[in-house]
């Protein structure tokens, strides 16, 4: 990984140009970060760039439109600006993208189911992993077993787009999880469990939006269909139908644009995993359109064109 | 289980009538269906209400039909949202629900005795409406009355009938402005904070009363003080910052202070002890 | 209601936590803390399923006797006659029925529901159904035995045995648990069904708590906090800055334990429908808005101020204390990882020439090797 | 709002199978329905007078008719209820005979059903609105794209019908193709001779105004209303000055450059008439041949014409030109033979084309109408014709049938033994379609009268051996293999569109199926319609087609634009999209997927970008409604809440009054 | 009308205007018996269809939902019913991951002339439907056992 200091180099350098540069900060513990948003020389000290930098910053780009703006982003949430700029919700011209080479973060989500995070006391980052000591008890992991599943099946460890790359471009790491594998063992289940699956983590939601503020292709903002009245799409009830519907209206909003950020899911703060919903869809769209989003801000995402004759689509065929 | 009050009860009621004031903007006069309660319903000017669309919600209405008139409530409906769509949708004899008074209302009292300006602009005329047919009412004890009222073109003035009956009084001077020069407007022609300032109304000994879209009020304020209205003397209302009208649900809050509970009507001292959050 | 008698409830067999939940389940509905992937939420109780006190209740007890969605009213209109004509409406208040046990919340939860009475049974108004729910629910907390790293409790005058808000107050000791009665709805049902405990478990139970207290650390002085975040109300910059990572999701308000908030709508079904109050944020930009357009809260900078003011300057004005019980969950949960410590610990006056420095670096990093 | 809900008996049609006294009560119970009543025949003239009454008498404010298909009578409702005063839009149907009664004698479950869908229509209207339709202005002048036999025939009929034409054509004359014939089958008459007086009136219409040596830049606008660039490229002649004598043809000192109008089989000058009969018959330099514009020399032109018309300065010029409608009628190309490298077309040079062999036989034409070897100008004694070359050949994409070769093969051998009594005169053929009056009599005089064997097979390779030319083929019918020695090969090409079709598909909004031909409206009742309005199509660009079909579909695409543009006032359907600019985010989706180019993106007063709907434009098809995320684009009368309400008054459970 | 042996099931048919509905029309015409159970919407085009009624109304109570609208090349607005299909076929092939039966829903081309085709589609679909009987609701009125089995996690990452 790129180091620090180079880093905000690169950030002070740039900064007179800009109105403002999105990065990370030490959040409320060693583990976990928050975003930093840079508008003089001081603000650079508190930049930091580590394996706790998770946040995909893209999404503070469609909130910053019309500003000057650049923002430090890895691989993964390169996709997302490259996603943004594609549909022209945000302009190439006013942004500047500052690449970083990254081969993993940690996951919050996997931390808390092996050690007691809430009671977190000191944590230490090495090559491969990861030392907590928590209410007492000092924890040594593989890096790999705390690390997202994104990361572990990473494709793009750089910056796709970018106009100041800092460090060295890295190797894809070997992928160690099928990106998939996930969905795979969901989808081992029989329709029926996964029915009611989602019907217990679905009453679970408390409607919070987390999921929908945090993702960067999530562009409706106040006008969300969510809370919508014209057009009232779905009621405000907290039911387990309401919740869920709003979960299908996220995904089918983000097919053939979502680049399996994840943020949805780690913003959950009620553990939710609907990150699988877009997962699927993105295997659709791999499997009946060869296509990734994210990868060519040139692109037409595959759902806003069509072809007379679909390569992969076998019609319903009536005796 | 506690026998009080459920204050998100509307009362059933039934329009009487609608005049159709401009094209967007329609005045319902309703009527509760329970006589008894009619008669119990009690208010003073500046006073709001909610009414009820069941099936789209309730929206915050003033109630601009005076208290000494009590045939019938009345109330001046923009359509903006859903609410107020749908009610525009009704005719007479539908049904709405009634959930009031709610909030405070125009200080009658220390007006008494003072010169009135009413300063009105848009929708914003609906509060204004109350207080003055309530001061006709009560002529005698007020001083010189004067209605500045000011819409964006001459289709968009309501109480058309009523404005011509004031205007022909001799008890009170009405000034109409539109923000632009229009075909068959031989009126005046201006924002209402800047005809106000070449109207000069005298500051000695009146109280000015103002309504209207935000940033209306806010330079209409300005043009108050320069025109020597200390802070006491401007009352203003924020009704549209009103959500349950009851003080629970926590939402029209301006610093520590409720608008539906503490408010809607304030004097210009009065806001000027809360946060700059309006 | 001074009530100061201390039961016992064993962990296991007669006079446990299984029979005693399971006799309390034969008069009302018994709701207890369940592990659910990452999340401890409140399910109704199942004998098999495994009780786990160990993890503090993602989103708070408030959901128990403030819904997330609570019928107000349902409508009716009538029928049309053969020849037509207008017709009635007829209306039906709802109100929640039956008691429910909410057993195993904690302190600084349950401290919440005193803070929303303030503002929901005021005098005068209140609402009914949070007031039925009130009424009809039996709290038992039960004793932080270690804090949090982002448990500030202490700072807002709370207690990892804060007992208020609580029917009954549970201490964890080696085989069971000291039950504190705090009100007579407590008193009464723990009174005929468990053991008096000895003094010997009451003693343990408090040292354990006195060492919950000891754990904390000494908090900061907060008593000219409202003064400081009054003088910083228009400080643009800052709030800008505090709410720079804010993504304006509901995910703070909605787990806290204070917040009250709601939304009126109606929900219509064909003749039939229903009017609903739900939770609403602060943090959305809904909350505010007017039908005419205008939103005095145009921003989440404007938003985030009213969310920290009121907790820890409106309310305070109105009632006295601070509407936050330091139970850490908006820290927690935050998905951009924001720290309202931070905020109302370092907020201060400033002049316009002080605007762009930077007050918030704290030491935390971690070591990167 | 007071609906009345309406339900027809049909006579029996409707009431033997359905209770139409319960499906009305059933409404009664409807939100919003003030009356509900059942009808015996709804769309008669009682019927909609009891309609008109209960709206006049109860005040109704929106009506649903529960009886037959809406695709049978939703006009007449439409207008029932606005002769009442209702707005046409507070109307839904329910459809209770062709969907319900007629499709199940099951009278229970059929009364639910019926009962099921006039809640959903119930559920609609209460969230229709009034809808208006709005009139514009238009331009009463119309564009016709190409200058072949079908635009000519366009633009004469639509000159003659009032309107003032702009007739833009890519070469320096009008005429295409069917210029380039020899003669027309199936009555061997002379092609320029029935073309040249058309062209002639083209020249001379008072009403036309032709550009030719020009090209269609840009198209915006809609219909009634587009705005056109035309690109006039530069001719180096000032043709107000030209007179078309030709004496820079005969000095100018470069005579290597392709002859295009002869299809390359000769070469040209670098200034001239393409043809004598050109219109207009005005001079062009080609550039590439000129040796003054390329290599600075010469500029003999300018010394020898008589009006000092030559301007080797002279610059593409802009056009701009405003019209209500657009005919195209690019036509087609033929398709190049070469890419069949078994054929040895360009190889051989005794190999050539059908086009090519046209000029050949043509007076006018290279060889001034002798039939020769190109190889050494020999007279042939075998001539073989090769059909389907290029066409209903799915190795090169072209499985169609490009439709006129057979018949212009026939013509070709007929005139062939015009020509060369002696020669031996061979077809290969697949199949002969001649379907059209008199076609299938002509390809039998071929064989008959004139002497033409005609052998069913296809083609397998085409080489050279001294000086002939062997074909090599298998003849089906008699299971045979066959080789021929032959003087002369003419491979019968088929066609392809035009090149630059796809372009101008662009440019005009209209879509072009697989090959590249444009798209009509629907292929059996709009066929020169296309789907965005106000664009018409006549020719071969719609698909291959010969002389007779161009022509009556060039008067067809006249006719049409001469009714749209006979108002003086367009009227829009009122079912169009409608943006709601507070919620659009300005991404541009719905334009890029809206197929009629009628959503556009502009800019709003704070700098942003919102879509905008050019209502004339929009079809209602409620493609961008879909691709829209917050909705902020919204199909009226097809609204999101429209349709919900319908899905959730057939879904959701359902409380009912009382 | 064989194997309908529970008795009607709740299917929605999203029609587009200019073929399948007309195709509907046309089998009513000619009086091709139908299973009742389909309530059919009208739409101008299958490239009105939003995925989201289909979630809508398979969450909201439909046992299964049909789409039909023109076949391909033959719409009435060129090229609507080619977005509609990627969209449908996204969405068929997603169903299964909420755990709703991907036979539930069906998208397919009928023409107006077509009402002998329509006749079978419609009465193989309903088949179908029967075959799979009542979808499972999302709430259940006597809040039924989740068929869920735990410690199958799946967690969040």
């Amino acid at each position: 990984m790129a180091d620090v200091a180079a880093l905000r180099r690169t950030v002070l350098e740039i900064l007179p140009r800009v109105d403002l540069v999105i990065g990370w900060q030490r959040g409320p513990d060693a583990l976990r970060a928050a975003p930093l948003l840079m508008r003089n020389a001081a603000d650079v000290d508190r930049l930091i760039w580590d394996r706790t930098c998770v946040h995909n910053l893209a999404t503070f780009l469609p909130r910053e439109k019309g500003k000057k703006v650049a923002i430090i982003v890895k691989g993964c949430d390169s996709r997302s600006v490259i996603q943004l700029v594609q549909e022209g919700l945000v302009d190439r011209e006013d942004l500047t993208v500052i690449g970083l080479p990254c081969d993993g973060v940690v996951s919050q989500a996997k931390l808390r189911r092996a050690a007691d995070m809430d009671r977190l006391e000191s944590a230490e980052i090495g090559a491969d992993h990861v030392e907590i000591t928590a209410a007492g008890k000092t924890l040594r992991m593989a890096l790999d077993a705390v690390m997202p599943d994104k990361c572990l099946s990473c494709a793009y460890p750089n910056a796709l787009l970018f106009d100041r790359f800092v460090g060295d471009p890295m190797e894809p790491p070997q992928q160690r999880q099928d990106p998939y594998a996930r969905l795979d063992a969901f989808e081992a289940l029989p329709l029926e469990e996964r029915f009611d699956f989602w019907k217990r983590e679905m009453s679970r939601c408390i409607r919070c939006y987390a999921c929908r503020n945090a993702c960067p292709l999530c562009v409706c903002r106040d006008y969300c269909l969510a809370e919508s009245r014209q057009p009232h799409y779905q009621s405000q009830e907290s039911d387990v139908r309401e919740k869920w519907f709003f979960q299908l209206i996220h995904a089918t909003h983000l097919a053939g644009r979502c680049t399996e950020c994840g943020e949805c899911e780690r913003a959950c703060p009620m553990g939710i995993p609907v990150l699988l919903f877009k997962k699927k869809l993105g295997r659709i769209m791999t499997e009946l359109f060869q296509y990734e989003a994210g990868l060519d801000v040139s692109a037409t995402a595959p759902l806003l064109t069509f072809q007379a004759e679909e390569e992969n689509i076998v019609e319903k065929q009536w005796l | 289980m506690s026998k009080r009050a459920n204050p998100y009860l509307p009362q059933p009621g039934t329009i009487i009538d609608v005049v159709e004031e401009t094209p967007a903007i329609k005045t319902f006069r309703v009527v509760l269906d329970d006589p008894e309660a009619m008669l119990d319903f009690r208010f003073l000017p500046g006073q709001v209400a909610q009414l009820s669309v069941f099936g789209a919600g309730e929206a915050t209405f003033v109630i601009n039909s005076p208290p000494t008139r009590m045939e019938y409530l009345q109330f001046t409906v923009l359509r903006t949202g859903e609410v107020t769509a749908r009610l525009h949708a009704l005719g007479v004899g539908d049904h709405v629900g009634v959930r009031g008074p709610l909030g405070n209302h125009f200080p009658v009292a220390q007006l008494r005795g003072r010169d009135l300006l009413f300063v009105g602009g848009g929708i914003g005329m609906a509060p204004l409406r109350t207080l003055l047919l309530y001061v006709l009412d009560n002529r005698a004890d007020f001083g010189h009355l004067a209605l500045l009222y000011g819409a964006r073109t001459p289709q968009d003035f309501c109480f058309g009938e009523e404005l011509a009956t004031w205007g022909a009084r001799r008890d009170i001077d009405v000034v109409r402005t539109v923000d632009a020069p229009a075909e068959g407007w031989d009126g005046r022609v201006g924002l209402v904070p800047h005809v106000l300032e070449e109207l000069r109304p005298t500051a000695e000994g009146c109280t000015a009363v103002t309504c209207g879209p935000p940033v209306m009020i806010r330079f209409t304020v300005q043009a108050l003080e320069k025109l020597g209205f200390g802070p006491e003397r401007i009352v203003t209302t924020l009704e549209r910052r009103m959500k349950c009208g009851v003080g629970l649900c926590g939402r029209c809050n301006i610093g520590s202070v409720l608008v539906c509970r503490d408010g809607p009507v304030f004097t210009k001292a009065e806001l000027d002890l809360l946060p700059n959050d309006y | 209601m001074a009530v100061t008698q201390r039961f016992f409830l064993a962990h296991e067999g007669p006079g446990g936590v299984a029979a005693w939940l399971s006799a309390m389940a034969e008069t009302m509905r018994v709701m207890t803390p369940v592990r659910e992937g990452i999340s401890v939420v409140f399910r109704d109780h199942s004998p098999e399923a495994p009780l786990d006190f160990g993890g503090l209740d993602t989103a708070g007890p408030k959901a128990a006797v403030f819904p997330q969605t609570e019928y107000l009213l349902r409508y009716r209109a009538e029928r049309t006659a053969p020849v037509g004509g207008h017709r009635g409406v007829k209306l039906e208040e709802v109100r929640p029925e039956g008691d429910v046990l909410l057993f195993g919340a904690s302190p600084c939860g349950a401290r919440g529901l005193t803070l929303m009475d303030q503002v929901l049974l005021r005098d005068g108004v209140e609402d009914p159904c949070y007031r039925i729910w009130r009424e009809h629910a039996l709290v038992a907390a039960i004793v932080c035995q270690a804090p949090y790293s982002s448990c500030f409790c202490n700072w807002v005058g709370g207690a990892p045995d804060d007992a208020r808000g609580s029917d009954l107050l549970l201490a964890e000791i080696e085989d069971g648990f000291v039950v504190e009665a705090v009100t007579d709805k407590g008193l009464a049902a723990v009174r005929e069904r468990l053991a008096v405990a000895t003094e010997e478990q009451a003693r343990a139970a408090a040292e354990r708590a006195e060492a919950a207290r000891a754990a904390l650390p000494a908090p900061p002085d907060l008593d000219d906090c409202p003064a400081r975040l009054n003088a910083a109300f228009d400080d643009m910059d800052f709030w800008n800055e505090a709410a720079a990572g804010c993504i304006h999701c509901g995910a703070c308000t909605y787990a806290c334990p204070t917040c009250t908030c709601f939304n009126i709508t109606d929900e219509a079904s064909g003749l039939a429908g229903e009017r609903i109050r739900t939770w609403d944020s602060c943090m959305f930009p809904n909350y505010t808005q007017e039908a005419g357009g205008h939103n005095p809260r145009p921003t989440r900078a404007h938003r985030l101020r009213n969310r920290v003011l009121h907790k820890f300057a409106f309310h305070p004005a109105r009632f006295g204390e601070f509407s936050c019980t330091g139970c850490g969950r908006c820290i927690r949960l935050c998905p951009m990882g924001l720290d309202i410590r931070t905020i109302i610990r370092t907020i201060e006056p400033r002049t316009a020439t002080q605007t762009t420095e930077s007050r918030t670096g704290r030491a935390k990093e971690a070591k990167h090797v | 709002m007071k609906i009345g809900v309406f339900v027809c008996l049909c006579g029996s049609n409707i009431a033997a199978t359905v209770d139409v006294e319960t499906v009305a009560e059933s409404a009664r119970g409807l939100p919003d329905v003030a009356y509900a009543k059942a009808e015996m025949y709804a769309c008669s003239e009682p019927g909609q007078a009891a309609i008109r009454a209960a709206i006049e008498e109860r005040g109704l404010t929106g009506v649903v008719v529960a009886s037959c298909s809406p695709r049978m009578h939703e006009n007449t409702f439409r207008r029932a209820v606005e002769r009442a005063g209702l707005n046409p839009y507070l109307f839904e149907m329910a459809n209770i005979r062709e969907h319900v009664s007629w499709v199940s004698l099951d009278k229970a479950a059929n009364t639910r059903k019926a009962s099921e869908l006039v809640r959903a229509a119930v559920e609609k209207l209460r969230c229709n609105r009034g809808l208006q339709r709005s009139r514009f202005d238009v331009h009463k002048r119309a564009m016709v794209v190409g200058g072949g036999v079908a635009g000519i025939q366009a633009a004469l009929d639509l000159a003659e019908g009032g309107l003032t034409v702009a007739l833009v054509e890519r070469e320096s004359s009008i005429g295409g193709k069917m210029a380039k014939l020899d003669k027309t089958f199936p009555t061997v008459d002379c092609s320029t001779c029935i073309l040249g007086p058309k062209m002639v009136d083209v020249a001379q219409h008072p009403n036309i105004t032709l550009y030719a040596h020009s090209e269609v830049e840009s198209v915006s606008g809609y219909v009634g209303n587009f705005s056109v660039k035309v690109r006039r490229r530069a001719t180096f002649v000032d043709w107000t000055k030209c007179t078309g004598c030709g004496l820079c043809m005969e000095k100018c000192p470069s005579r290597k450059g392709p002859d295009r109008f002869n299809e390359r089989l000769a070469t040209t000058t670098a200034i001239g008439i393409p043809f004598p009969q050109a219109i207009p018959k005005k001079a062009t330099i080609d550039p590439d041949a000129c040796l003054r514009l390329t290599k600075g020399k010469c500029g003999v032109c300018a010394k020898v014409c008589p009006t000092g018309a030559i301007d080797f300065e002279m610059a593409d010029e802009m056009i701009e030109e405003e019209v209500g409608a657009i005919v195209a009628a690019t036509g087609y190309d033929v398709f190049d033979p070469a890419a069949c490298a078994e054929y040895g077309a360009g190889r051989h040079p005794d190999v050539i084309n059908s086009l090519q062999y046209e000029r050949m036989l043509s007076a006018s034409g290279p060889t001034r109408g002798h039939v020769v070897r190109p190889s050494d100008g020999r007279e042939p004694g075998t001539v073989v014709f090769v059909q389907c070359v290029g066409s209903r050949d799915l190795s090169l994409g072209r499985p169609y049938c490009s439709g006129f070769c057979c018949m212009a093969t026939a013509k070709q051998a007929v005139l062939t033994r015009d020509h060369v009594p002696d020669a031996e005169i061979i077809v290969f053929y697949i199949d002969i379609r001649a379907p059209q009056k008199g076609y299938e009599e002509f390809v039998n005089r071929a064989r008959e009268e004139y002497g033409v064997r005609y052998c069913r097979g296809r083609v397998s390779s085409i080489y050279r051996v001294g000086d002939k030319t062997v074909v090599r083929g298998a003849d089906t019918l008699l299971g045979a293999q066959m080789e021929v020695e032959a003087d002369l090969v003419v491979l019968a090409v088929g066609g392809q569109p035009s090149e630059g079709a796809r372009a101008l598909a662009e440019k005009l909004r209209i879509s072009s199926d697989q090959y590249g031909f444009f798209m009509e409206g629907h292929p059996k009742l709009r066929p020169v319609e296309t789907n965005t309005a106000g664009v018409f199509l006549a020719g071969a660009c719609q698909g291959l087609k010969d002389i007779p079909s161009s022509v009556a579909q060039g008067s067809a695409a006249a006719a049409k634009a001469l009714v749209l543009l006979s108002r003086d006032k367009l009227e829009s359907d009122p079912q169009v999209a409608r943006v709601n600019p507070k919620r659009c985010i300005g991404c541009g989706k719905c334009v890029s997927v809206c197929p009629f180019g009628a959503i556009r993106l502009v800019e709003t007063r704070f700098g942003t970008q919102v879509a905008e709907v050019v209502e004339a434009v929009c079809q209602g098809c409620g493609v961008c409604n879909v691709a829209c995320m917050d909705k902020a684009i919204q199909l009226d009368h097809f609204t999101d809440d429209q349709i919900l309400a319908e899905v959730n008054a057939l879904c959701r459970e359902w409380r009912v009054a009382n | 009308m064989s194997g309908m042996a529970c008795s009607e099931l709740k299917i929605i048919g999203f029609l587009c205007n200019w073929c399948s509905y007309g195709g509907a029309d046309t089998a009513g015409v000619a009086r091709f018996r139908q299973p009742t159970d389909l309530r059919i919407i009208r739409l101008p085009c299958t490239g009105r269809m939003d995925p989201l009624f289909v979630l809508k109304a398979l969450l909201g109570g439909a046992d299964g939902v049909l789409v039909s609208g023109c076949h391909p090349f033959d719409c009435h607005y060129s090229s609507g019913n080619f977005m509609a299909r990627r969209r449908l076929e996204v969405l068929a092939r997603f169903l299964p991951v909420l755990g709703i039966d991907p036979r539930r829903f069906v998208y397919t081309w009928v023409s107006a002339a077509e009402g002998a085709k329509w006749q079978a589609v419609v009465t193989a679909f309903t088949e179908t439907i029967h075959e799979l009987g009542p979808a499972p609701r999302v709430l259940d009125p006597d809040d039924a056992p989740l068929r869920f089995k735990e410690g199958r996690e799946i967690w969040p990452t």
